[in-house]
């Protein structure tokens, strides 16, 4: 282990802990459109996500929401209406738990791995929890660059897995 | 939606999935996902963070990956698997590209590389997927 | 009359005849909620727009959306999805109606003139029809001017008044 | 909401209501309205249409006479009649202040001047407005 490290003994003790957690206001059949009009645009988006009696007939019966369909994007029902954050915090993941992060400048999202579950659909409330599953280093162009991957799990009103997702992200 | 009238066979090409960028797709994306941030809606804050322009959202790339995926098995294949590296960024004008290759193919179920590239064929975004035809 | 005019017998015909005629999908709790967050942006919007209990021991019994919420927004049950129009027609009026407009390049909103009456609520379906009230024209700054009115109502499932706005286009 | 503790009077000046203006503030608006056009989320835009920089929306000064309303008047309070004229551009950065005075009082209902106006004082959009008072 080097002596210089970004990651700190309070960042190591966060690993696996909770954070994060939310549960959606019903998913709305107007929220489906919406998401399916914007990353269709400029297309028409497939009667699967606004037509019910298209949608009724086919395998899914009924409306589904698109895989990448975010239910807590504006609002949601628990933690409950706050004030938008104006600028970004790179630290924002360690200031969720108070602790210090490494104060650096640039965080990227460099990717994610997604396994999918269940649909979502209209009426669906989703429930979500998210945790560090590692945090890494790395030398790379930027210098030494700190390697944080979080697991976030979306979880049905049933139960059932929506879709777990591990998100990588590059601070420098 | 159309669906590929024949199995897919390894090593088969996708036909290409062609998106233009710019503040009328990003801010309605935005619009959907909340993600109202300055260097996704203002060239200003693109230049500051170091790009020539605003860009666009990874996300954004994420759902062109899954619309050409059901574009090529058909709105009914269940996509069960997807990953993406965002590579590089979208700036504003960009032609996105979105390109796919037959990587495995199993019983009801193909594996794929599927990737975004601009016009001068640049891999902004490369990943994968693993995609279970409908009705198998 | 002058012998120069904007306003060609065409344009005259179609005075008083409704346009823009539309059926709102079903008021979600959703768009309330997101059009709340919008206009009060950044402060945390009133309870009243997304806090049922709250809003249910206000005077109004329930959630109620802003005087200004737009129930159109994104897609209409009647007509249906359509694509997105790219650039803007400032003859879209008479194209509406098949006509040849006056194919003036400028088109200000001058503001509008509204009477309210029902509030709207989630579930609500919203119907419109518009028509133009008159065309007139004025000299100013920048020459002949074409100013329309167009009278839009709304109205809701049980046929109660929303609201009435004539609004004021001027065309250069 | 806070109320008026006392019944307006003619004369009286309400407390102005500030707002920002910029792209945070236009796209959530054209979220919610699904106003994506250009002169309001491009500067270039903006230029071309002989302007300094991209400008909001009408509908947006709208909105920000009516929370002065309720702010005025309390959120029982009914807003029966509302007009407004656009007379310049909301451009980038603009500061709008939404100011207030009542010209008439009759029971239960006050008839007010509303208008938009920057911190030079200059009034882009003036406009009126009836409130029936809530309890009344």
């Amino acid at each position: 282990m080097s002596e210089e490290t970004y990651i700190s003994d309070e960042m190591r003790a966060i690993v696996g802990k909770p954070f994060n957690e939310a549960v959606s206001f019903p998913v709305s059949r107007s929220d489906i459109r919406r998401w399916a009009i914007a990353v269709y645009y400029p297309e028409v988006p497939p009667r699967l996500y606004w037509d019910e009696d298209y949608a009724k007939a086919s395998v899914y019966g009924g409306i589904v929401a698109p895989e990448d369909f975010n239910p807590f994007a504006w609002a949601s029902a628990s933690p409950g209406m706050t004030t938008r954050r104006a600028g970004f915090n790179a630290d924002y993941l360690e200031t969720t738990f108070g602790i210090q992060g490494p104060g650096l400048k640039t965080n990227l999202n460099a990717g994610s791995v997604t396994d999918y579950g269940s649909r979502m659909r209209p009426g669906d409330v989703i429930s979500t929890s998210a945790h560090v599953l590692s945090y890494t280093e790395k030398s790379g162009r930027m210098g030494r660059m700190l390697i944080t991957i979080i697991r976030t799990t979306w979880t049905n009103q049933s139960g059932e897995m929506v879709k777990q997702t591990n998100q990588t992200a590059i601070r420098y | 939606m159309a669906q590929t009238a024949t199995l897919p066979t390894v090593g088969q090409e996708l036909p290409e999935f062609v998106r233009d960028t710019g503040f009328q797709h990003w801010n309605r994306y935005a619009a959907v996902n909340d993600e109202f941030i300055d260097i996704h809606m203002d060239d200003d804050a693109g230049k500051a963070a170091g790009y020539p322009t605003a860009f666009g959202m990874g996300n954004l790339t994420w759902a062109y990956l899954h619309l050409a995926l059901h574009e090529w098995f058909g709105e009914e294949a269940r996509i069960s698997h997807a990953e993406v590296q965002y590579r590089s960024a979208v700036t504003r004008g960009t032609q996105l590209h979105i390109k796919g290759i037959v990587t495995a193919v199993r019983p009801g179920e193909v594996d794929v590389d599927v990737w975004a590239e601009n016009s001068e064929g640049t891999r902004l975004a490369p990943g994968s997927a693993t995609v279970h035809l409908a009705g198998s």
